[in-house]
Parts: structure tokens; C-alpha cells; sequence
């Protein structure tokens, strides 16, 4: 009995200690993913974002080697606390990146400020996530960026009133806050705002009471990698037939997703910073890239916001020249501005938050493929929700 | 005639109390448990810091803890225990924020008890749903609860946070003197410490004159009340402690982690627990303790080999477990005990 | 309001073709197998790799769905669930939800692991006015095979020699044997067949849902809500507990979308607590 | 005359089915009285409503001058009411000393202390002891119940009913399915059984019937018979016809 209870203890001590040390001139990345579960396929983006970067630029920046670890996340947040006070400590890692989910980024803010660590908010697009941490920078997107776009391009073309339908969470809500603000501002009237359960496998009874209001638009948002679903039933309920056209925010015309949707989403009008289609050198670049070293995957925002991400973490140790002080590293993003794949990106020098290119886009067939093909440039906006300085 | 009588029932009575005395195996292992603290606590140089997964491992071992003292030992199927630690979660949540980091209602120790409290009395008003029908019947009531418990959650914004969860949980120092640290020292060395106290409370009962009507009606609920047991009150006694434990784990992970989502309180709670307790061996107290160690090890080794496959093979070890052994690890340590001393006999 | 119900309708029979498989192995085999969704993933993967890989139609992919899982089903009843039916409930749990971590892992190593989906044939696709309401074509198309399928399967169990044997075998199984009936044999049958039937739910539930890696864990909690409420003595019983649940579902979050995501749990632990052998059970109290 | 037990007009009905009819029955302290009937007689229904399982359609039950129709199991148990089961009901998992003790426990108002541990009152122990000495299987107290062999189950059965001191005790059936060699232990250990508690004997075995009952009611369908001692029983040719009759082919 002793033995045994002995050995198990040994086996379970040498599994915590299997961690391996680190060499002298090597900066660590700790990228924390959701890479099982419901959210999967954001964290596999990201990763693979991630990864077109380094095979793109190679390792080296300022002298220093980069490495990227990736935890997996689960979707749950006081592992997500866990793995960032690990990554922290134990890989000493000089940057925090990821977050899938808002109240993940929510939880690692306090270890960030904590262990003045510079984390980057690749997907959680609450406008609420940055200001909790001073070590938070954003290279996504927030949502009043998204919507804002959208809700101009309806009251322009015709569109009087809408129905909202989000997932219910805090991104969703945002959604729905911000289209109703801006629509209603400039004339329009959001008729009803109906919210659909995150893990929802049926949207009928919502699509349903959407097209009974008779709105002339619906505007929808769900999470990057959730849009199949919604798409094939908004199909099914037959909108066009009844005169109310379908307005969303890129996240739904997912670029994972889009290509399976089918001929039924052509002529979809989204907003978004990203689209594989983007007309510049800088992306044609990415998406080969991105392509070759990812088994020919399409990549979406969340690669691109993974990509700028790494270009954040590179430029900031360009300009400190190596030193990860994280407060010189958070210093040194401040209004820094780059040509990134989605257009021109600077990152506000006050709130910290990314100043990404909006477009107005329509799903396009295009050498037999579906794409976002971008026909309307909304300029880049600041986030409008937070004025603080710091 | 009489003498080796009266020596025979002395020694009767004595066996019956050695049931309750701790084994060297027991101190063993709240040694180890202490003196991981030592190991991985960055006081080694080149071994790296797990005291945060060790918290975690503590706080699921007692919410498997409280799922054994209702399934191990009053026999009542229950896929619910996560409503009641994530209720815990929030009821500690909300005192640490409420208390912006100050005495007393941020005080870990009070936000503790107070969040025992308040779910056990939910666990007391909730106990009567269980006291009829069959496993499958028991076990769905309980997860009905819970799915309605974790949508409250959801929609209560105003109060939880709704699916943000709540920031700015500031649990105050433990006891006023040691406070949360980044290396999660203080947290491990307090969740150990609730935990060495919620289970030394747990043997007391099991061991005890209630404990043994527990058993009792988890083997023959019939024949229990017939000999004049109060069946549906020892059930709503066992299930209300139980509860309360489980509040207090949420608690501890919501204190540690100084956050509370709507995650904490989600049916994969339930599940985790239910499924440590039977990995480690249920009915024997320390089944969810070694469980709860064995399974997050384990996810976290595999986990580090593969990122994205790890559930292909956690799953495996659990269908092999089930397939080879009886009861778990500790059914296993036992069968391999039992013939480790008959070979020694021969 | 017609078109609600019909909408309800639609996802009830979805719920009862994706769920019965369950209910057979519970009710009758007493077997707990949380891994039953995995058996409709397999069916739903199937029919999409088919028909997006090899260009098959979806007419083709459904018996494909069946066939295959059925097919799965019969493999693991006699290499691995053979060995869990003397096992206590909890030991079957905990083995059929390492089942379920293994397929997911599986359909993400092989599929990926975003959402995928199917376009349907022309014919199954847009919508169609019913007494004065528009309902979708394949909606219909799926209460019609459902339909088709409850009725099939009450004459099996109530009139054929298999569903007269099988219902012996459960019965007693040692006195079956002793008659002389393959007790073995007839719940491997039942047990693909079960499988079988999910495959098919999952082939049709790609029709109005996408279908991702977690499906077997999303699916679980409403098999079991269907199954608890409905009881697992018969077939019908889980039948109007499907529909009961759909309508219920579709219309509360219609109606009173505040308080729309309560509905089915609140009706399930209402009915177990009022009637714990299920709603649609005869004789309730043993 | 005192009563210990006493049903008025006791009757239980399942649908169209009448199980108990119109049963009027006294039992007097310390009596040895034998209920015996054919199969399907009702015997176990009336037992059941007698312990509180089953609840009557009508009638009455009294317990030392007391209505207790509306008590439940556990309150009639704790008045002094105990039965043993025609099958085994016993609590595999423990020991035949625990098991005792268990019973103790409730009857002493011990059971609900949760932080001494069990063993610590000594004189409980002990009487628990004697009583599995008394029963002959004081030898394997502390064997797993689940693993004894068929008689000492059975034994541990009537242990367990005495074990709360009852003054009216119920023996469904004791020496069914036990053995021939291990039959006379049990047979040995109901005679011996205490003088002041009245002893309601459920049997289909005449032998022991008639070794042991003073007095036997017979009940054939649901209803009561007839009543007397058992020399009259053993001389009425009604009961013959009926009863004895229907043995003789059952065991032919």
C-alpha cells in the first residue's frame, strides 16, 4: 500500500514538474485559447493567426528569439485566471494574449495588473474589457466599431426600421445597444430586440417573431463560428420573400463558415474590419502565408486579430529594444500605427484600444467561392463608449 | 467463561471505535498535501510554481467531497451539486466586491461561512425534491434545478454580472494578516486548510451513530424504516451538509480567483464532480480528494502533449477504469492490497 | 401562431427520433448511455462528408446515417457495452461520458472543429403556405419521416415476433432465455437499431441546424429532459414529451422570450416531482 | 383484558379487488398466536397495514388502546411494532453488530448524533452484543451481512426486530427458504423468544404452527375464518377442507 500510494504521489509530482526551463534570450508569449469546446474553432484561428505571423517574419526581434506557448482555456474562466498566473510565473512570459470569451479576459486582468504583464485582447469585443486592466491592449475589435458602420449604411439606403437579434451575452447586448443607438439617431427605429440563448440550437421562435414585427431590416449578431446555424434557419424562414432584407456584423458571414453557407447568403450585407477578400498587398501576403502554413485554411478576424497581435508584441520590443519591462512595452504600443492586412491600424494612444479600417461588405461569388467582397470604405473609428485617459 | 466474555465485548466496542481512529496512511497523506505546498510553492529553484492547479484540485476535491456524502453514503444520485457551489461562488463574489477589500465583508473567512450558509438553507428548501422517485428520476430533478439556477444567473444581470460574470472580487487578507498572493501561496494554503476542516467534519459524520443510519438507508431504505429510522429527515440532514459544502467550495474558487461567471455554476460542475467522485471511488470519503488530484493531473500532463486532443484520451483512461476496475482508484488500490496480502499469505 | 406550432412540432419529432434510441437502451436493456449523441454526430458527419466530399444527395445520406451508426452501434455494444451491463448505473455513466470526450476528440481530429453544414435539395428547400401559414418544406419533410418512423416502430414492439421477443427478453431475461429466445442477440439488434435511429435524427437535424464537435454534450441534457419526462416504458410516452417539449420551447421563447429559456426545465422538474415515473405512463405509482 | 393489538373491521380494497375484508381481530399481551391461510390469502396485505406500508381503504387499527390507523411506519416502530420480512430485508453493506446497533440507536434517540463517533456508548455495544449471543450469531458480528449464509440472515432478521425491544412482533415466514439443517436453530430461537411480547406468527409450515401457536386465526380470502386454539383449529374439518386440503396438494 505504502509503495503504491508513493509511487502515485512520485508520478503525480513528476507530472507538475514537467515543465521545461527557460533559456536566456528567449521572450515567451502565452497565448490563452479556447481550443476545445464551443468555442474551438476561434482558438484554432488564433492560433494558426499566430503562427503565419512568426513563418512570415521568423522568431527573431530586437536581438531576442520569440516563442509562442498556447493553453488551452476550456472556455472557463478561473482556469483561464490559472493559466495566466502559470504562464506568469512559471514561463515568465513577457506577454499575455487571446481571451476568447469576455469574462476570460475579465479574470486574467487582475494577474496583468498584477504582475504588470502586457496582455492582448485578440477576440472578447465588449468596449468593458480594457479599461480593467492598464496592462490590457487591444488588437480585435470592440463592438461599437462593428455596429456603428452597419446601422449608418441602413439609414442611408432606405431602411427605416429594424428588428435586432443578438446572442445573449455581453458582446451580444453591445451589439444590440450600439445598432439601436446609432440607427435611432439617424432616423430609424429599432422595432423589437430579441435575444437568443448563446448555446441555441433553434432560433425559429426568434427569426419567427422577427419577421412578424415586418421590419424592413434584421440585424443579427452571434459569435465568430456560431453563424452556420443562424444563417441556415434565417435561409429557411425565406426574409427576402417578405421584403425585409438581412444586415449583420462580419462575425455572422464568418470566413471559416462562409463558403458551406451556400448561394442562399449572396447579396448579404455585413460590416466588418476583415475579410479574406481585402484588396492589398498586405493581405494577398497574409493569406498565402496564412494558407500554406495552416493545411490551406481560410483565415477570419480572429486570425487577422492574432496576426496584428504578434505585430503589436514585435514593434513594442523593436521600440524598447529588447527590454520586457511591461510598462515600457505598454508605453511603447501606444499610437502605434502599421499597415496590417485588414488596412490601416493604430492603436489609440489614450484608451489603448485597436483603431481598426470599417468596411461595408456583400457576400460575392468569386472563382467559385463565397466571399465578404468589400464595396464601401466607413473609415476608421475610435471607440465611442470610454473617454478615459491613462 | 465470563471473563473472556466480558474481554470479548470490550474489545467489541473498541473495534467499532478504531473504525473512526485515522490510519498512518491517513497522515500520509495530508503530509504530502501539505508538503506539495513546499515543492511547488517557488521556493525550489527550476521547479515551477502549480500552486494554482492545486487550489483548483483542492476546491473540486471538495465539491466531490460533498457529492460523496450524499451519493457515497446516503446513496442519492444527484447531477445538481453545481448549483449549490455555484451559488457559493456568487454569494462570495458579491460580499468580496460589495466589501471593495475591506472587514468584514470581505473578509474571506466570513464570506465563507456566510456562503455555507446561505446554501445550505437552499439546499435544505431544495433537499425535498430528492426524497422520491428512482436514480434517473432523482438525478434529472437535481439537474433541473441547477439549469434553472445557472439561467437565473444568466439573466440577473444587475446582480451576477450576467454572462461577464463579476469583477473587481477583492477577498480582504485571510484573517486579516496574509493576502492573495500571485504564486497563489496564501490561496493554497487556506483552500488546504478549509478543505482539512470540511473533511475532518465529513468523518466525523460518517463514522458516526447518523452516518451509520446513512449507510443504512443507501442498502435498504425499506427495511430502514421499519426499524423506526426517519428516513426523509437523515436525507434532508445529509443533503442540506452537503449542499453547504458545496457552497463553500464555490466560495473558495471564487475567493482564489477573485471572480465569479456564470461557468461556475454551469452544468459541467455537476458533471466534474460526479464523474471525479467515481474516478477516485465513491463511499470512501478520500475518493474525491484522489479523484479530484488524479483527473486534473492527468488533463493537464495530456493536455500538455496535446492541446486540442486531450478529451480523446482522458475519455479512454476513464472507459478503461471502468471496464478493468471496481469503485475507482481507491477500489483498485484496495483489490490490489487485498491480493498483495493473500500472496504473503501462501 | 400556426406556423409556430408547426415550427414546434418539427423540433419535438427531431428531439424524439434523436432521443428514442435512449429511451430503448434505458427502458428497456437498463443501460445509461450519455454517449447516444455521439451516435447521431457520427450520422450527421456522415451525410455532410457525403454530400459536400462525394456529391451524394441527401435523399441517399439519410439510410447512409442510419446504416453507418447502426453500424457503429453494433460494433460497440459487442466489443465495449457488453461489458457494462451488470455494472452499476454510475460505472455506466461514467464510461459512456468517456465515450463522449473520445468522439468529440475524434470528429475534431478528423472534421475540424467549426460548424458544418449541408445545403438541402431544391425540393426540400423554401417554404409553402399550410392554412394560410408559411411553413418551411423541410420541416414538414421531417414530421413526415418522424411520423412515419413512430408509427413503424409501435408496430414493431407491439405486433411483429421480434418486438413481442424483445419485449420478453426484458421482461425476464433469464426466462426468455430459458424459452429459448437469443436474450444476447436481441439487445444487440435493439441497441443498433436504437444507434441506428440517432444516426437518422442527426442526418435530419443538419437540415435546420449546423452540427459541431460538442453536439453529443449540447443534445445530452435534452434526451434526458425527454426521457425523464416522457417515462422509458413506452414509446409514445416519450413521443408527446418530444412534442410537448418543441411546442413548449418554440412558443415560450416566442411568447415570453424573458423568461422563454426556463420553460423546459421548469415543465421537467415540475413533472417529476408531480408524477416521478413520467407524464405519459400508465398506472404512475408502483 | 388488556389488547395489545386490535383491528375493527379492518378492510383493504386495490381496484375491484377486496385483499383485507371486514377484519376484527384482538391480540392479548404476550400471546403466541399463529396467522395461517392459503396463498393469496392476504396475510402479507394485512401485515402491511398492520406496520403502516399500506394504509386500509376502512376500518381500524389499535395499539395498546391507541388508534394508530393513521401513524406511520416509523412511529408505529418506535411505539413498539416490529416485523421480519418473508424475504431477507437487510442492510448488505454492514455488519450484523451494526446493523443491531443501528437499531438501537433509533430506539435509544442516539441515531441522530452526528460527531461522536459510533462505539462510543458502550452500553449500547454491548446490548447489542448479548443479543447477537442470544440469537447464536454473536460468532459472525462483525462478518460483511451480505456475505453469511442464509440462516444467520434469517436470524439477523429476528435480531433486528428485537432489537427495538418491541412489545408486538410480526414473524413473517422465518424459516422460509431456510435449509433442514439449519432450520431447528431458528425454530430453537423463536420458542425461546421473550414471554411478554406478543408474537403474530405468519406461516405456511403447520409443523411449526402447531409446535409453537397457542392460538390461530385463519383467513381465507382477505376475511377472517375462523379463531381458536390451535387443538380446535387442528380438529376443525372446515379448516381441513380448505386449508389443510389445499397443502396437502400443494405439497403432493
Amino acid at each position: 500500500m505504502r509503495n503504491r500510494i508513493l509511487s502515485g504521489l512520485a508520478a503525480g509530482a513528476f507530472a507538475l514538474a514537467a515543465v521545461p526551463a527557460l533559456a536566456q534570450e528567449v521572450v515567451k508569449v502565452g497565448l490563452i485559447l479556447p481550443m476545445t469546446g464551443q468555442q474551438a474553432s476561434t482558438g484554432r484561428q488564433l492560433e494558426a493567426g499566430a503562427k503565419a505571423f512568426l513563418a512570415q517574419r521568423g522568431n527573431m526581434v530586437a536581438g531576442k528569439r520569440v516563442e509562442i506557448v498556447v493553453k488551452d482555456d476550456q472556455g472557463v474562466a478561473d482556469i483561464s485566471k490559472r493559466l495566466a498566473q502559470e504562464l506568469v510565473v512559471n514561463d515568465k512570459v513577457a506577454f499575455l494574449g487571446g481571451f476568447g470569451l469576455t469574462p476570460i479576459a475579465m479574470a486574467v486582468g487582475p494577474v496583468a495588473t498584477q504582475a504588470k504583464v502586457p496582455a492582448i485582447i485578440m477576440t472578447a469585443a465588449t468596449s468593458a474589457v480594457v479599461p480593467q486592466s492598464p496592462f490590457f491592449v487591444r488588437a480585435g475589435r470592440t463592438m461599437p466599431q462593428m455596429t456603428f458602420p452597419i446601422a449608418d449604411w441602413a439609414a442611408k439606403n432606405g431602411i427605416k426600421s429594424a428588428v435586432t437579434l443578438v446572442s445573449d451575452y455581453a458582446p451580444g447586448i453591445d451589439a444590440e445597444k450600439f445598432f439601436k443607438q446609432r440607427f435611432e439617431e439617424a432616423g430609424g427605429k429599432v422595432l423589437d430586440s430579441l435575444r437568443a440563448p448563446l448555446a441555441s440550437p433553434e432560433f425559429s421562435p426568434f427569426l419567427q417573431k422577427a419577421k412578424d414585427l415586418k421590419p424592413d431590416a434584421l440585424f443579427l449578431f452571434v459569435p465568430s463560428g456560431q453563424g452556420a446555424t443562424l444563417m441556415k434557419q434565417v435561409i429557411d424562414r425565406d426574409f427576402a420573400g417578405s421584403k425585409i432584407r438581412v444586415i449583420a456584423t462580419g462575425d455572422v458571414t464568418d470566413d471559416d463558415l462562409l463558403n458551406d453557407m451556400g448561394d442562399s447568403v449572396l447579396g448579404m450585407i455585413t460590416s466588418h474590419d476583415y475579410s479574406a477578400d481585402h484588396n492589398s498587398p498586405e493581405n494577398k501576403a497574409f493569406v498565402e502565408i496564412f494558407r500554406k502554413v495552416n493545411n490551406n485554411m481560410r483565415p477570419n478576424m480572429m486570425a487577422v486579430a492574432a496576426f496584428d497581435g504578434m505585430e503589436l508584441i514585435f514593434r513594442s520590443l523593436e521600440a524598447t529594444k529588447g527590454d520586457t519591462n511591461g510598462q515600457k512595452l505598454v508605453d511603447a504600443m501606444r499610437g502605434l500605427k502599421w499597415m496590417s492586412p485588414r488596412g490601416p491600424m493604430e492603436i489609440d494612444a489614450q484608451t489603448r484600444e485597436a483603431i481598426p479600417p470599417m468596411y461595408i461588405r456583400k457576400v460575392e461569388r468569386k472563382n467559385g467561392e463565397l466571399y465578404n467582397v468589400e464595396f464601401q470604405d466607413a473609415g476608421s473609428i475610435k471607440d465611442p463608449t470610454h473617454t478615459h485617459t491613462k | 467463561m465470563s471473563g473472556s466474555h466480558d474481554k470479548d465485548l470490550q474489545s467489541a466496542s473498541a473495534r467499532l471505535l478504531k473504525q473512526s481512529h485515522s490510519r498512518w496512511y491517513e497522515w500520509l497523506f495530508w503530509a504530502v498535501a501539505l508538503s506539495l505546498f513546499v515543492i511547488f510553492g517557488d521556493f525550489i529553484p527550476g521547479v515551477p510554481t502549480r500552486l494554482m492547479l492545486l487550489t483548483e484540485i483542492v476546491t473540486l476535491a471538495l465539491l466531490a467531497l460533498s457529492i460523496d456524502l450524499v451519493l457515497g453514503f446516503a446513496g442519492i444520485v444527484t447531477l445538481g451539486q453545481g448549483a449549490y457551489f455555484g451559488l457559493g461562488a456568487y454569494v462570495a463574489a458579491l460580499l468580496a466586491k460589495g466589501g471593495a477589500g475591506t472587514f468584514p465583508m470581505s473578509d474571506p473567512v466570513i464570506g465563507l461561512l456566510i456562503a455555507g450558509l446561505v446554501t445550505g438553507v437552499f439546499g435544505f428548501v431544495t433537499s425535498f425534491l430528492v426524497l422520491r422517485g428512482s436514480d434517473l428520476t432523482r438525478l434529472m430533478v437535481t439537474l433541473g434545478v441547477a439549469l434553472i439556477l445557472s439561467e437565473l444567473a444568466n439573466q440577473m444581470r444587475w446582480l451576477t454580472g450576467g454572462a461577464d460574470g463579476l469583477n473587481g472580487v477583492m477577498p480582504s487578507a485571510v484573517l486579516g494578516i496574509w493576502e492573495f498572493d500571485l504564486w497563489g501561496r496564501v490561496a493554497y494554503l487556506y483552500s488546504l486548510a478549509v478543505l482539512f476542516i470540511c473533511f475532518w467534519l465529513s468523518r466525523r459524520i460518517v463514522n458516526s451513530p447518523f452516518g451509520l443510519s446513512l449507510k443504512a438507508i443507501k442498502n435498504n431504505p425499506l427495511r430502514a424504516r421499519a426499524i423506526g429510522v426517519p428516513v426523509n429527515a437523515r436525507l434532508v440532514a445529509i443533503y442540506t451538509i452537503a449542499a453547504a459544502l458545496a457552497g463553500i467550495a464555490g466560495a473558495l474558487l471564487a475567493q482564489t480567483t477573485q471572480s465569479a461567471s456564470p461557468d461556475m455554476i454551469a452544468f459541467h460542475r455537476s458533471a466534474d464532480g460526479l464523474l471525479i467522485l467515481v474516478f477516485g471511488g465513491a463511499g470512501y470519503l478520500y475518493g474525491g480528494l484522489i479523484g479530484a488530484a488524479a483527473f486534473r493531473v492527468m488533463q493537464d500532463v495530456i493536455g500538455n502533449i496535446t492541446l486540442q486532443y486531450w478529451q480523446f484520451w482522458l475519455g479512454a483512461v476513464l472507459v478503461a477504469l471502468v471496464i478493468f476496475v471496481r469503485n475507482g482508484i481507491i477500489g483498485m488500490m484496495v483489490a490490489g492490497w487485498a491480493r498483495l496480502r493473500k500472496g504473503d499469505g501462501q | 401562431m400556426l406556423t409556430i406550432l408547426f415550427d414546434g412540432v418539427a423540433y419535438g419529432m427531431l428531439l424524439f427520433v434523436l432521443g428514442i434510441g435512449l429511451c430503448v437502451t434505458l427502458g428497456l436493456m437498463n443501460f445509461i448511455n450519455l454517449a447516444h449523441g455521439a451516435f447521431a454526430m457520427a450520422g450527421g458527419y456522415l451525410t455532410i462528408v457525403l454530400m459536400n466530399r462525394y456529391g451524394i444527395s441527401y435523399y441517399w445520406g439519410l439510410p447512409a446515417a442510419f446504416v453507418f451508426s447502426a453500424a457503429l452501434g453494433a460494433i460497440l455494444e459487442r466489443t465495449l457495452y457488453v461489458h457494462l451491463y451488470n455494472k452499476s448505473h454510475l460505472d455506466q455513466t461514467l464510461f459512456s461520458i468517456g465515450l463522449v470526450f473520445m468522439s468529440m476528440a475524434i470528429v475534431d481530429y478528423f472534421m475540424g472543429a467549426n460548424q458544418q453544414t449541408i445545403n438541402l435539395p431544391p425540393a426540400l428547400d423554401g417554404r409553402i403556405n399550410v392554412l394560410g401559414a408559411s411553413v418551411g418544406i423541410f420541416r414538414i419533410f421531417t414530421i413526415v419521416i418522424c411520423g412515419l418512423l413512430t408509427i413503424a416502430l409501435q408496430f414493431i414492439i407491439a405486433k411483429t415476433r421480434f418486438g413481442s421477443r424483445l419485449r420478453a427478453a426484458v421482461d425476464d431475461g433469464r426466462v426468455a432465455r430459458g424459452l429459448g429466445i437469443n436474450v444476447t442477440t436481441i439487445f444487440a439488434l435493439t441497441f443498433a437499431f436504437g444507434s441506428g435511429l440517432a444516426g437518422l435524427g442527426g442526418a435530419l437535424s443538419i437540415g435546420i441546424i449546423s452540427i459541431d464537435p460538442t453536439f453529443p454534450l449540447k443534445y445530452m441534457i435534452y434526451f434526458l429532459i425527454v426521457i425523464s419526462v416522457g417515462g422509458t416504458t413506452t414509446i409514445t410516452g416519450p413521443f408527446y414529451a418530444s412534442l410537448l417539449l418543441g411546442v413548449a420551447d418554440v412558443a415560450g421563447k416566442y411568447y415570453v422570450p424573458e423568461i422563454g429559456g426556463f420553460i423546459i426545465y421548469t415543465i421537467m422538474v415540475a413533472v417529476l416531482i408531480l408524477r416521478p415515473q413520467g407524464l405519459f405512463t400508465k398506472g404512475a405509482t408502483r | 383484558m388488556t389488547f395489545v393489538l386490535e383491528t375493527r373491521n379492518l378492510t383493504k380494497r386495490f381496484g375491484g379487488i377486496i385483499a383485507t375484508d371486514d377484519v376484527s381481530f384482538k391480540l392479548p399481551a404476550g400471546a403466541r398466536h399463529a396467522l395461517i391461510g392459503p396463498n393469496g390469502a392476504g396475510k402479507t396485505t394485512f401485515v402491511n397495514q398492520l406496520t403502516g406500508v399500506l394504509n386500509p381503504t376502512s376500518g381500524q387499527i389499535l395499539f395498546e388502546g391507541q388508534d394508530i390507523t393513521n401513524w406511520t411506519v416509523r412511529r408505529r416502530a418506535t411505539a413498539g411494532i416490529a416485523r421480519t420480512f418473508q424475504i431477507n430485508q437487510l442492510f448488505a453493506e454492514l455488519t450484523p453488530l451494526e446493523s443491531v446497533i443501528l437499531a438501537i440507536n433509533e430506539r435509544e434517540n442516539a441515531a441522530h448524533e452526528w460527531f461522536s463517533p459510533l462505539g462510543s456508548r458502550e452500553t449500547i455495544v454491548d446490548e447489542a452484543c448479548a443479543l447477537l449471543d442470544r440469537l447464536t450469531i454473536g460468532d459472525v458480528r462483525d462478518a460483511r451481512v451480505g456475505d453469511l449464509p442464509y440462516g444467520k440472515q434469517r436470524l439477523l432478521e429476528i435480531a433486528l426486530a428485537l432489537a427495538a425491544k418491541p412489545k408486538l412482533l410480526l414473524l413473517d415466514e422465518p424459516a422460509a427458504g431456510v435449509p433442514e439443517s439449519e432450520r431447528e436453530q431458528i425454530l430453537d430461537v423463536v420458542a425461546r423468544l421473550p414471554a411478554h411480547v406478543a408474537l403474530v406468527l405468519i406461516e405456511h409450515d403447520m409443523h411449526l404452527v402447531f409446535r409453537f401457536a397457542k392460538t390461530i386465526s385463519v383467513l381465507v380470502n382477505g376475511a377472517l375464518f375462523c379463531e381458536g386454539t390451535a387443538e380446535e383449529i387442528a380438529r376443525d374439518p372446515r379448516v381441513r377442507q380448505v386449508y389443510l386440503g389445499e397443502e396437502e396438494v400443494q405439497h403432493g
